[in-house]
């Protein structure tokens, strides 16, 4: 079977620096991947390579068994930043992919208004970005990236700026959601514990230059529950991928 | 669902939990300065001229430039000649503006055209319209709205290509990166994201644009011209007729503060988002 | 730039042909004034004690004066670089400044405000500012003849004022000397510019269109025009419009403070342009050749520019240089009139006086 | 230390891993199709002038132009006009600019300032210099340097204005409120985050004030002078002289095209730290 | 004895939205608080307040019993966001503080190269803001508030974008560094974690509009280490912080 996505040997540099080093992975059609790694190694960076707004120093990706040499309507992007465009409110923000898209206005309304609802935002569609508190911004920026519906999601620390319990909530969220349309996710995020919590898999990033340290399979039944956090398995598992990033940190 | 409406949080002093509503008293009250300043002008002009009243022919008295005024506008003439800058002015703007927007839109957008086509802009805009203007009135069937509008295109070309110029490459680039991302055509990147971006810019040069364009005009008419309130003060100035002369100019700078006053009023609808301008 | 032989016809030739042979070239007597440029060096440098100390101490003693000149230097103002070269107007005490504006009004508005003393206007301005109070005289008619003129294609049957019925006549504009000039030669035709199919404004540059024959007819400076359209386009004849109506043109103006306060420096002026005049159109060469020290990038024998000077000589000659005739005041007058400029001709005498005019030129 | 030399990432082409040196090659070349234009023009110029009897008095042809250029290079003439406006360029720059920088922060930073003065600087920018010129003359003593130079900062204060209105109020808040926090003083936030941060702006103004202002002593020469580029092209125009013209429109292209070009050069320097400029 | 901050029956509205409703607490010289809160409950705000560049629309800050209409030196406060000026390399960034009091250049240089060093960044002086990572760009924001060196500061998820590690390490080095000077801290963080290992109180907000929701003293001894995380005695204050939040949230 092809894989939805594929990392071929991809390199990286800046100028002289060298950020990503031979990455080589893949995506199955609707799996969770979550990508962990020290600030700075180039998750970013590879996400951006993945979702073919950056073209790598070398190697290539494959969406699908074709390379990819610019975005594509498939592939979804979520950005660390929020990047909401200052000048239309959190509705029209969240609106912009179908806008972009042609959809009519108001069936645009209507999915945009299930979004807000979803991230938690209903009553403050109306208010410019500039008004949000920076949770909420980046709930808007999930909300913009769910309306947009692509079949592979590339999320960027979706969570960031979230307190525990919303937190909880939009995981929960996002888990339900990519089971019932069988999306392909690959997110970046710092948590160990929400690593091992989404992912069907978790790969490890190095510190920089990056290599691929680790790939962990995370066995746990689906659909998860906030219980298993407490479980045995899960401790154990948490506590191996601690030991993948604490080594090359002590 | 929560109104809120005063973004107006910046600045440590208390600020009104109502939305601020501009009633007419207040909006009289924000132009009070303004108005003292043109009370205080008015007054000393009155002085400036009752000194020197033997100059009548340099400088006319405020009573004087009100009846001419008063006459000009009942016969027509005022009416009509300020019909013709109108229509010039529009024109011009008409002409230049879309021009400069698209060109500018080019030059920033794209390398090639920025080194094929930048010097001969800035060398074309410092050939001297006195050099041009023989050129563009023989092509034109000689002078009228036609050469006069082209004149006031030419004057507001440059300053609102440079605008767009600004305004477009200040977009910031992860917003550039997200409407790649989601696969925007160049027209929905230009639509949606670098027009609205590059707004505060664009109406600055816009509100150059029309002052220019209005200056532009007398510039046009005096290369020639059978109508026109720059063809009304010159030659009232041939007849030494002052107040004739200062009719024209207030009435030019009325036009001006009005065209102003509409790119402003705009500005301040679509720039809704951003924090109160200081 | 101009070759060939260009032919400029010009109607009614009654003013005979320009004399060829002129006057034997002469070195110009320079001795008088050792560097006489247009500013004078009123200030002696401090420590700089020169052998001059005579001419020094002399020209100490001018009276510095600003004269305004309604153009760019150009052959035409040959008789004030004339009489500044001979020394003429620092013979009557002056020491001329040369003020080149290319705005007449505003140099006639500062001469009646007492901000300059005197300048070269044209009779029209003199008589519209005199209507609006302003307190300027006119005192020396330079140019006898109004210069300007209708010039039309050689191929063409227009051949006088009411052959210009149904035609379209170029102006560069509806205001200023030109349109003035058009009004007069109509009414002196009995014409109006109803007669006309239309007056059309062309602006500045008249002779490219007039070039194209966008236009039948077009108004012109007579000196200078025809023959640069004829060197580059085609053969032309030209309607005189002095031949039809004698109106005043170019002239010194002064105030009446200057004229009250000190008239002998009025008198002076008149004396001294009037010699720089007189020599100039007895000598065209030599004031070609010192015009070539004012006017920037005139050739040693630029053709055209010889011819221009020519034909600016014969707009200037006359009986007695300088004297205004009531006439061509009241004719100037009424033509404004008609025009709606003024409301009446009332004291169209008080705009000029010959009182200052010196009885010869040597 | 790593040295991070490249920052063009928002592409998909494949960047240099390499530092990239402009060479003088390169540089050459990224000036080719700008010369190839220049060609293109001087070519049609060439044949354009053979054709019409009436542009005649307008074009000259290359070769003439070219040999009146020598002359006038020559004699010393061009250099002293070339010279003058020079002069007259930079009093012109040297009087507009820092005024209107210094207005249009005042304008920018106080609502006050923002509704007396605002009016009144559009109102007078309408006022056409026809009106305004002869005051002036007689206010400084005649024409002359001062005069012309006047008129040229007349003409570049309201775009500059415009251009540090707009720079200034583009200052993101979020960095008000840093500057606020750090206690700095109003000079410093002016030196260190409004400056800078409306550099792209304010260089936008400068390019269009070089330019305007060469314009303008042109303009100011027109009401009267005795020596610049300006004055030449009128007298080469009253002696239908079209080489005098081309010579003096030429060299005025020239000089403001060399402004530009400083200008465009201290913004590079200035604005390294921005993505590369597409 | 005077508190060095009190916050006194402050209200916040932004318009017609109740965002802090009658908020008192006070710091006490050289204590280190944990502020806690749903997103979007107004702990931003309550920080800028606290600042001096918020001027509330009730009550009143007092700053050693003095009130507080303006930011003065003596309290620093550290952005939700990095804010870093684009135009200024990250080592001249982190110098902007000492700049702005006039610091010589030279002793400015060896500040700014502590600071960077601290924070991870000792290889990226002269780097521009744009051309770091997300994480790199929180770490200088921390290195410019580290040099401005405050007798209070207010911090706003000083450590949101930080990996597990990286923020392990930044942790430890805020609390050494604070138990160094004796600084009086006030720290927004979403980890309940975060909150009990670094802070002597925390104060939990509830959703908004905002009442103060529970205090929390955190008896566990100085200095802390990474071990006590795994203690009973940590477990249970994380258990009971969860039960204050989880409440509203549930
Ligand atoms: N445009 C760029 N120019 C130069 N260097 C860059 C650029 N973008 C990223 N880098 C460098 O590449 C490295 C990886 O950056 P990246 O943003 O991918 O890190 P990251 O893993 O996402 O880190 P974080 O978790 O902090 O967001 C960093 O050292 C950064 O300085
Ligand atoms: N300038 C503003 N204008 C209007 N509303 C604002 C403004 N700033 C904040 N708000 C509102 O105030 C509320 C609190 O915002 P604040 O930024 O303080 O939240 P927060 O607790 O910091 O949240 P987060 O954890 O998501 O950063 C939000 O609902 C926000 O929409
Ligand atoms: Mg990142
Ligand atoms: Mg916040």
């Amino acid at each position: 079977m092809i894989a939805m996505l594929r990392v071929e040997n991809v390199w990286q540099r800046f100028g002289t620096l060298e950020v990503l080093q031979n990455i080589s992975f893949e995506l199955q059609a609707g799996e969770f991947v979550c990508l962990l790694g020290p600030s700075g190694c180039g998750k970013t960076t590879l996400l951006r390579i993945a979702s073919g707004l950056l073209k790598p120093s070398a190697g290539r990706i494959l969406f699908n068994g074709e390379p990819i040499t610019a975005p594509r309507p498939e592939i979804g992007i979520l950005f660390q930043q929020p990047n909401l465009l200052p000048y239309l409110s959190t509705r029209a923000n969240i609106e912009l992919p179908l806008a972009l898209r042609g959809v009519p206005r108001t069936e645009r309304r209507r999915v945009a208004q299930d979004a807000l609802a979803q991230v938690g935002l209903a009553e403050f569609g109306e208010v410019y970005p500039s008004q949000l508190s920076g949770g909420m911004a980046q709930r808007a920026a999930l909300g913009r990236a769910l309306v947009q519906n692509p079949a592979v999601l590339l999320m960027d620390e979706p969570f960031g700026a979230l307190d525990a319990m919303t937190r909880e909530y939009m995981q929960l969220e996002l888990l339900s959601l990519w089971q019932r349309t069988g999306k392909t996710i690959l997110m970046v995020t710092h948590s160990i514990t929400e690593a091992v919590f989404m992912a069907d898999r978790v790969i490890v990033l190095t510190a920089r230059p990056s290599r691929l340290g680790a790939v962990l399979d995370v066995p746990l039944p689906r659909p998860r529950r906030l219980e298993m956090v407490h479980s045995a398995e899960f401790g154990a598992l948490v506590a191996q991928l601690r030991s993948y990033i604490g080594a090359p940190s002590s | 669902m929560a109104q809120i409406v005063s973004p107006n949080t910046q600045t440590i002093l208390p600020h009104s939990l109502h939305a601020p509503r501009l009633t007419l008293w207040r909006r009289i009250w924000q132009r009070l300065p303004a108005l003292m300043v043109a009370i205080v002008l008015i007054v000393l002009w009155h002085f400036q001229t009752r000194q020197s009243a033997s100059l009548a022919f340099v400088i006319a008295t405020p009573e004087a430039v009100w009846k001419t005024f008063g006459q000009l506008l009942n016969n027509g003439t005022l009416l009509n000649h300020l019909g013709t800058t109108v229509l010039e002015v529009t024109l011009g703007l008409l002409m230049g503006v879309p021009s400069a927007l698209l060109l500018g839109y080019l030059i920033a957008r794209n390398r090639f055209a920025e080194r094929t086509f930048a010097p001969y802009v800035v060398g074309f805009q410092a050939v001297p319209l006195i050099a041009i203007a023989p050129i563009l009135i023989t092509r034109l069937g000689g002078p009228g709205v036609a050469s006069v509008s082209v004149v006031a295109a030419l004057i507001v070309f440059f300053p609102m290509l440079m605008a767009t110029l600004v305004g477009i490459r200040s977009v910031p680039s992860e917003l550039h990166e997200l409407f790649r991302a989601l696969n925007a055509s160049r027209w929905q990147t230009f639509y949606r994201l670098e027009l609205p971006s590059a707004a505060p810019s664009l109406f600055g040069g816009l509100k150059v644009s029309v002052t220019l364009a209005v200056v532009g005009t007398v510039v046009g008419e005096g290369y020639g011209a059978t109508a026109g309130l720059g063809f009304m003060i010159f030659s009232s100035r041939f007849m030494y007729n002052p107040a004739g002369v200062m009719v024209g100019v207030f009435t030019l700078t009325a036009l001006a503060l009005l065209l102003y006053e509409i790119v402003a009023q705009l500005e301040r609808r679509a720039l809704r988002w951003r924090a109160p301008q200081l | 730039i101009v070759t060939g032989d260009p032919q400029v016809g010009i109607m009614k030739k009654d003013h005979g042909e320009v004399k060829k042979e002129g006057a034997p070239k002469v070195e110009p007597t320079a001795e008088a004034t050792a560097e006489p440029t247009a500013e004078p060096t009123v200030e002696p440098t401090p420590g700089a004690v020169l052998p001059y100390r005579d001419v020094l101490a002399s020209e100490t003693d001018l009276v510095p004066i600003t004269l305004f000149l309604g153009y760019i230097p150009n052959v035409q103002f040959a008789p004030v670089y004339v009489a500044i070269e001979q020394g003429f107007f620092a013979e009557e005490g002056i020491a001329l400044k040369i003020e080149h504006g290319f705005d007449e009004t505003e140099g006639l508005t500062r001469i009646a405000t007492d901000n300059l003393q005197f300048g070269m206007i044209s009779g029209e301005q003199v008589v519209l500012a005199r209507a609006q109070g302003a307190p300027v005289k006119y005192f020396f008619r330079w140019y006898q003849r109004f210069p300007v003129g209708v010039v039309v294609p050689k191929d063409s049957p227009i051949r006088k004022p009411q052959d210009l019925k149904g035609k379209i006549v170029g102006v560069p504009g509806k205001f200023g000397a030109s349109y003035f000039g058009l009004k007069a030669l109509l009414n002196a035709a009995g014409m109006s510019e109803a007669d006309l199919r239309e007056v059309r404004a062309i602006g500045y540059d008249t002779a490219p269109i007039f070039c194209e024959r966008q236009v039948d007819a077009s108004v012109i400076y007579i000196a200078n025009e025809p023959l640069q359209i004829a060197a580059r386009c085609f053969d032309v004849e030209v309607i005189a419009i002095s031949d039809y109506a004698d109106l005043v043109s170019n002239g010194l103006v002064t105030n009446e403070k200057t004229i009250a306060e000190r008239p002998e420096l009025v008198r002076g002026m008149a004396r001294a342009y009037g010699r720089g005049l007189a020599l100039t159109i007895a000598d065209p060469d030599l004031a070609y050749q010192i015009s070539r020290k004012y006017v920037e990038g005139l050739a040693e024998d630029d053709p055209v520019q010889k011819q221009v000077l020519l034909r600016s000589i014969e707009l200037w000659k006359a009986e007695r240089l300088g004297e205004s005739t009531d006439s061509a005041w009241k004719l100037t007058a009424e033509t404004l009139l008609s025009m709606g400029l003024i409301d009446s001709i009332e004291g169209y005498q008080d705009a000029f006086t010959n009182e200052f005019l010196p009885e010869s030129y040597e």
